[in-house]
């Protein structure tokens, strides 16, 4: 306990904090949190669809919650199930064993909501292309509001394709 | 005025009996049985009334009737009328109940005369037995109990199981006889049958004999109330009969095992050393615990009511044997509170118990299987009974504010109580019962979310389960009178609890003056200042979850609803065969209380013959077989065996050998006689 | 009311020296039982301390400093050393699963309760109510010997029934002469370098503490 | 105390309790982010998902009955019922006279029970587990929670939580008691199974498999999740309420005036963050237990209580 407490003091905060340099980063990180803020309460929760994908976007989306980037100060977490969720992050070019699954879950996400497609995968279905075991983009299965490019995209390009995509949050 | 009652009772009971002999088939048929006996138990349940409300016994003396035995000789005093009104309570919806169930009889299954007759003798002689007021006629009643409801348990008996559940019945019930017959012989002694006689002799006897009497009538209602390890027919006696019948057995006769242990220990014993309300309390304790567990395994649904009536039969157990314990220490207000606390929680069984049995009967009804691995989804087909089941499950769940809270709720306050006894046996005792008695009702409630969630509720599990209707009106009524008998009995046990002080005044030298349980809406415990106020808490509660979507509503929320399928993980399809089953829903516990159970497993994989990696079945097979079956009953049941098969040798078929047997047997009883005279 | 003090500050301490021989029951990791020993030596020489102080008997400082010195910081240490040794680190399945023990020693306790509840009357002494926690400490160690499978564990029990048996004679007692004491002590030590040996040679000839394997050498 | 006072101080003190409780379990979560050395989300952060959910649609379930739409309601009202029985800053309350202890275990047992009911009715696999689990843990619990409340009742002679309170305000030496100290252990250990919190249920976990609580809830979304997971955070300011004013009752109001409720509530609200920061350094050091090893743990709180029972019973 005692050599636990030591080394939680000794490391401290390791989340990065906003008020270094002006970078681009903090900039789409204060518009993320101010626009979840206005539009969900400041509480976006978020289930990840992995419909197919080589896991590289799930490394990048799992490193949004690390003590890194932390995803969770600004109230956006990730849920255990559809029901709970407001988001759906997917990724991957869709297989034909996630078809179903997905549209399901889009399905079982109580309105309103979102779907952000993350990886080239999801818009092109990459090198996956052409495939017998390829339904087709994300895009063909549920509708997307946002597409977030990059093979894999980084942790500041997934905050603000969710950024993106809570611009088109209904307004009531 | 009892008089009438006390006639219509018999009447109507008898007739019934006769007119199921004589007709009783068809719509008509059925309904007339059905009703007299409606109208005997009515008749029955207001003499009984009648008699707690005026404090006046009811008697009655037909000394030209079994001239042998002293005569028929009946009395009706509060005791007594306290549990002839329990049969009431269930007996009326029961026959009610009964007159649409018995519709499926109406084919070659069974026989409906012999069911109708048998029904309205075995209500007759329960009544008789409270009303009996000597020996001979107790016992004449108790068998005559024991014998029609052993035929009633075997109505459906094309089925060799039936049979068989049947012979453990009547096994067992016998071997409490004899007890009860021994005891009875020691305390009547020289005196006449007459219980008024048994009272002064009973203060005659040396403290051993007092003991023995005791331990013999513990044994002896104690099988009749289904104790552990006396509870084996049970199990098997209640799901084989009707279920209508299985919910009188249930609810109301096993209980007059209590009311014979509280006649002969309180009334006419007058209590007893500590020790006797030490092992009440722990015969209860284990019975309720055990009880319970053994319900948690089953998956037949009338097996597993029929192992919670031995949880039940514990816990008012644990209230008397705490009352009695009191009763020793002399602190009599204390021993009401315990006494009251078993007796009402009687009641309450009673209730609760019957509604769900007539509840499982009902689903019996509409689906034709008892096991629960074949139902669910039975909520949308079968909305009432639906409910009816959930408002009994609620309530022997000891879910506020129902009426299993209270009774449980009194029995708790009376073993608190009982830590302040000092003395080391019940400074250990006590604590245990305390945790024990707590952990029953947990189990409870684990068990009957199994029980309603498995069986009503998500997809039904077979095309039975599918196809299932509702249950015919008659049955509803039945059951809903049940259902509002245990709603009205929680917040009104504060009008209940000073009745049931008032019967136990004067018995085994408790107060002339009934103890005050009550205070105002309040229950209140006496030298302490625990209570509660259940109308108010009822009310309470109701208003603070009627109020939320009023609020909710006054807030603007999203009201929005809108229906999918459930959420399987992105599953093609949610079939019920990934539905969890009550074998699933019970394993944790089965692996917590492993070393109690030590179920055996079987797991059998077949694979491909060209690769073990590929898995063409699996099989997996556990079994519990209860300790008691497996270190009391088998190895019983093995000696028997031995010992019939030794004397067999005495049957040759020779007429002279069986005449010398005769002759023989004669000159042993004229010695045997004479030395008992000496 | 210094007596009362006296009296529940005793007991206090003698429930907590009780519970961490409960705890004992309950963990599985043999380095945990290391930590739980030298907690529970630790709140003993506590309760030496308090019974030192309000009792007015100073000698019962050095004895407290000694069992410091010994259970808290060298047996510990040395056990620490051993379990590197010998490389196990849980006792795996014993005789009967914990949940069964963990009841089966509050029955012991309440046994130990009903043992000692008429000398309890008897007796005046202001820490007369942490003796059946002394009772049922030397209960449990023995229960642990009894039902556990590696002798490590069992070289625990050993300790811990040592415990249960010192804190009888401090609060029993107030203290038994230092000399006695001092035999005592080194006696534990004597018998615990014993079995530590043994505990080796068990090592080395089965590969395994496990003392179930003992039986093996009837063949 | 008039009349109107005391049920002023009732509906007071629900509100308290119903407003605070996002609060204290957002406490414990920017606690534990803070010894994850992560920013965390500020500790108001449940009083905005609250407000989400009430915004948001609700999905049922084709199969799920009405018992799946009452639930959530009960689950509620009953939670709330219980904020008028506990006394959270003064004593004796009105609704003592209502219930004592045993009602407002059962009261809870009464939510537990159409909660799991709840998990059962949309016939997923996961929901039938979290049922099974959650009813398993709150019948062994029992046992412990009903010896914790004889050791208290012994002191007291009552199970009245008024009368159990003021024995304990005028006896300050029965505090130090180790049969006080045990049951207060027992009793934490319970409440950390009953609010699903580590080493039990990891509150934090996305992984079904590891699931208890949250496994029953998976099905609901909207407003009955809101009502769901407010109800759970009251029940868990609940129990810390009970245990920290059944075993330090000191800084409770006796007199019902303003500066002593006010220095009543600051006392209370205290007692609240002390043990959630206990709560919190606790789930950052232990592990979650596998489910079977849980029951020994119970076992271990049971023997405490019952440690608890007989050591003041020998006292006495």
């Amino acid at each position: 306990m005692p050599t636990l407490l030591q080394k939680i003091l000794r490391v401290g905060i390791a989340t990065e904090q906003l008020d270094l340099a002006e970078t681009d980063v903090v900039q789409v990180v204060r518009q993320v949190e101010a626009k979840t803020r206005r539009l969900l309460g400041r509480s976006l929760a978020i289930r990840e669809v992995d419909a197919g994908s080589c896991n590289g976007c799930e490394l990048e989306i799992t490193a949004l919650t690390n003590p890194l980037y932390d995803s969770e100060r600004f109230g956006i977490h990730f849920v255990a199930s559809p029901r709970h969720a407001d988001l759906l992050l997917v990724t991957g070019p869709v297989t034909r064993h996630m078809e179903v699954a997905l549209r399901k879950t889009y399905e079982a996400t109580p309105d309103p909501k979102l779907v952000v497609a993350v990886g080239d995968c999801a818009k092109t279905c990459g090198v996956f292309k052409g495939s017998y075991a390829i339904a087709g983009s994300v895009d063909r299965i549920v509708p997307v509001d946002v597409f977030v490019a990059g093979c894999p995209p980084e942790p500041t390009d997934l905050l603000r394709g969710i950024l993106t995509a809570l611009d088109r949050w209904p307004k009531s | 005025m009892m008089q009438t009652l006390f006639l219509l009772t018999i009447c109507a009971y008898s007739l019934g009996a006769l007119g199921a002999i004589l007709g009783g088939r068809g719509q008509l048929g059925r309904s007339l049985v059905g009703a007299l006996a409606a109208i005997g138990a009515t008749a029955g349940l207001l003499l009984g009334l009648t008699v707690i409300f005026t404090g006046q016994s009811f008697t009655a003396f037909v000394p030209a009737l079994l001239p042998v035995g002293g005569g028929l000789a009946l009395r009706l005093d509060p005791l007594g009328a306290f549990f002839l009104s329990v049969i009431g309570v269930v007996a009326i919806p029961a026959s009610l109940y009964g007159i649409a169930y018995n519709e499926i009889y109406e084919s070659e299954r069974g026989s409906l005369r012999l069911l109708g007759a048998m029904f309205n003798l075995f209500l007759l002689a329960m009544s008789l037995v409270t009303l009996a007021d000597n020996v001979f006629t107790f016992l004449l009643m108790w068998e005559g109990m024991s014998l029609t409801s052993y035929f009633l348990v075997i109505t459906e008996s094309d089925e060799a199981e039936t049979i068989r559940a049947g012979n453990w019945y009547i096994a067992v019930t016998h071997v409490g006889v004899a007890f009860l017959v021994a005891a009875f012989l020691m305390l009547t002694g020289n005196a006449s049958g007459a219980f008024s006689d048994l009272r002064v002799h009973a203060s005659n006897l040396s403290p051993l004999a007092r003991d023995l009497v005791f331990l013999l009538t513990l044994l002896g209602f104690g099988s009749k109330a289904g104790i552990i390890p006396l509870h084996v027919w049970l199990p098997r006696a209640h799901p084989a009969a009707p279920s209508y019948v299985s919910a009188l057995m249930s609810g109301v006769m096993i209980k007059l095992g209590i009311y014979g242990l509280l006649r002969v220990a309180l009334d006419f014993l007058g209590g007893g050393p500590a020790w006797w309300g030490v092992l009440v309390l722990v015969v209860g304790s284990v019975s309720a615990v055990l009880g319970v567990l053994y319900a948690l395994m089953e998956h037949d649904l009338k097996r597993l009511l029929a192992y919670h009536s031995v949880e039940n039969i514990g816990i008012i157990l644990m209230g008397i044997g705490a009352g009695l314990l009191f009763h020793s220490y002399g602190s009599m207000s204390l021993a009401v509170l315990g006494l009251v606390g078993g007796l009402y929680h009687t009641l309450n069984h009673a209730s609760f118990k019957g509604l769900l049995f007539l509840g499982a009967g009902s689903v019996l009804h509409a689906t034709g299987t008892r096991n629960m691995e074949e139902m669910g989804g039975l909520m949308k087909r079968m909305p009432w009974t639906a409910l009816f089941f959930l408002i009994g499950a609620a309530a022997i769940s000891a879910l506020p504010p129902l009426n299993g809270f209270v009774s449980e709720w009194l029995v708790f306050q009376a073993l608190l109580k009982g830590l302040n006894i000092p003395g080391i046996e019940a400074a250990i005792a006590m604590p245990l019962a305390v945790g024990m008695l707590a952990l029953t009702s947990g189990l409870a409630a684990a068990c009957f979310v199994k029980a309603f969630g498995i069986t009503f509720l998500a997809m039904p599990r077979s095309h039975e389960a599918e196809s299932a209707r509702e249950s015919p009106l008659l049955m509803r009524i039945g059951m809903g009178m049940l259902a509002a008998i245990c709603v009205v009995l929680g917040p009104g046990a504060i009008a209940v609890i000073p009745l049931l002080s008032r019967i136990l005044v004067g018995l085994g030298g408790l107060a002339e003056v009934p103890v005050s349980l009550t205070e105002g809406v309040s229950l209140q415990v006496p030298t302490s200042s625990s209570q509660i106020a259940l109308p108010t808490l009822a009310l309470a509660l109701l208003l603070a979850i009627g109020s939320i979507p009023v609020i909710l509503k006054l807030l603007r929320v999203n009201f929005r609803l809108r229906r999918s399928e459930s959420w399987g993980c992105g599953l093609t399809e949610l079939t019920p065969r990934m539905e969890y089953t009550a074998t699933a829903f019970a394993e944790p516990l089965r692996r917590v209380f492993a070393e109690l159970y030590r179920p055996s497993k079987e797991l059998t994989i077949d694979t491909h013959p060209e690769s073990k990696y590929f898995v063409q079945s699996i099989a997996y097979r556990s079994e519990i077989t209860p300790w008691f079956d497996r270190m009391l009953y088998t190895p019983l049941l093995h000696l028997i065996g031995y010992i019939a098969n030794k004397i067999r040798r005495l049957q040759s078929g020779l007429v002279h050998l069986y005449l010398l047997y005769l002759a023989l047997a004669l000159m042993g009883l004229i010695f045997a006689s004479r030395w008992i005279e000496r | 009311m210094n007596d009362l003090l006296f009296s529940q500050l005793s007991t206090l301490v003698a429930a907590s020296v009780l519970l961490f021989g409960i705890l004992l029951v309950w963990r599985r990791s043999l380095l945990a039982y290391i930590k739980v020993f030298q907690w529970q030596s630790t709140m003993l020489t506590i309760l030496f301390a308090i019974v030192a102080y309000f009792g007015n008997d100073p000698k019962l400082y050095w004895i407290g400093v000694l069992l410091f010195f010994l259970k808290v910081i060298f047996i510990p240490r040395l056990l620490q050393r051993f379990l590197v040794q010998i490389d196990v680190e849980r006792e795996v399945a014993p005789y009967i699963n914990t949940a069964t023990s963990l009841v089966l020693t509050g029955v012991m306790v309440l046994l130990a309760q009903a043992m000692t509840n008429p000398l309890i009357r008897l007796i005046t002494l202001p820490t007369r109510n942490g003796l059946p926690f002394a009772v049922a400490l030397i209960f449990i160690g023995l229960f642990v010997i009894i039902t556990r499978k590696k002798a490590f564990t069992q070289v625990l029990g050993f300790l811990v029934m040592e415990n249960g048996i010192a804190m009888l004679a401090v609060l029993g007692t107030f203290g038994i002469p230092l000399i006695v004491e001092l035999g005592v002590f080194l006696d534990l030590l004597m018998g615990f370098l014993v079995m530590q040996v043994f505990v080796y040679q068990i090592q080395g000839t089965f590969e395994s503490i496990d003392v179930s394997k003992l039986n093996q050498l009837r063949y | 105390m008039t009349n109107m006072m005391s049920y002023g101080l009732e509906i007071g003190q629900m509100l308290l309790a119903l407003a605070l409780a996002p609060g204290l379990v957002g406490l414990v979560r920017w606690l534990k982010a803070r010894l994850q050395n992560r920013l965390g989300a500020p500790p108001w952060q449940p009083y905005l998902e609250l407000r989400k959910w009430l915004a948001k649609d609700v999905v049922m379930s084709t199969n799920a009955s009405w018992i799946f739409q009452a639930t959530p309601y009960i689950v509620f009202g009953s939670t709330v019922t219980v904020t008028l029985l506990v006394p959270l800053i003064a004593t004796p309350i009105a609704f003592d006279a209502v219930g004592d202890l045993l009602v407002v275990v059962y009261l809870l047992l009464l939510g537990t029970f159409f909660l799991a009911l709840a998990g059962l009715d949309a016939g997923t696999a996961f929901g039938g587990m979290g049922a099974s689990r959650e009813m398993t843990i709150a019948a062994i619990a029992e046992p412990t929670i009903a010896l914790s409340i004889s050791g208290l009742a012994i002191g007291s002679g009552s199970t009245n939580l008024g009368q159990i309170l003021t024995t304990t305000l005028t006896d300050p030496a029965a505090a130090i008691s180790p049969s006080h100290f045990l049951a207060f252990a027992a009793l934490f250990i319970v409440v950390l199974a009953e609010t699903g919190r580590l080493p039990i249920d990891n509150p934090a976990t996305h992984l079904e498999l590891t699931m208890i609580h949250e496994a029953m809830i998976l099905e609901y979304s909207g407003r009955y999740l809101a009502l769901i997971e407010w109800a759970s955070w009251t029940k868990f300011l609940l129990f810390l309420s009970l245990l920290a004013n059944l075993f330090v009752p000191w800084g409770m109001a006796t007199l019902v005036t303003l500066p002593t409720l006010a220095l009543a509530t600051a006392a209370w609200i205290g007692k609240l963050i002390l043990l959630a920061s206990a709560i919190a350094l606790l789930e950052t050091r232990v592990a979650k237990l596998r489910l079977f090893r849980v029951p020994e743990l119970l076992s271990l709180s049971f023997v405490l209580a019952l440690l608890a029972v007989t050591s003041s019973l020998v006292l006495k």
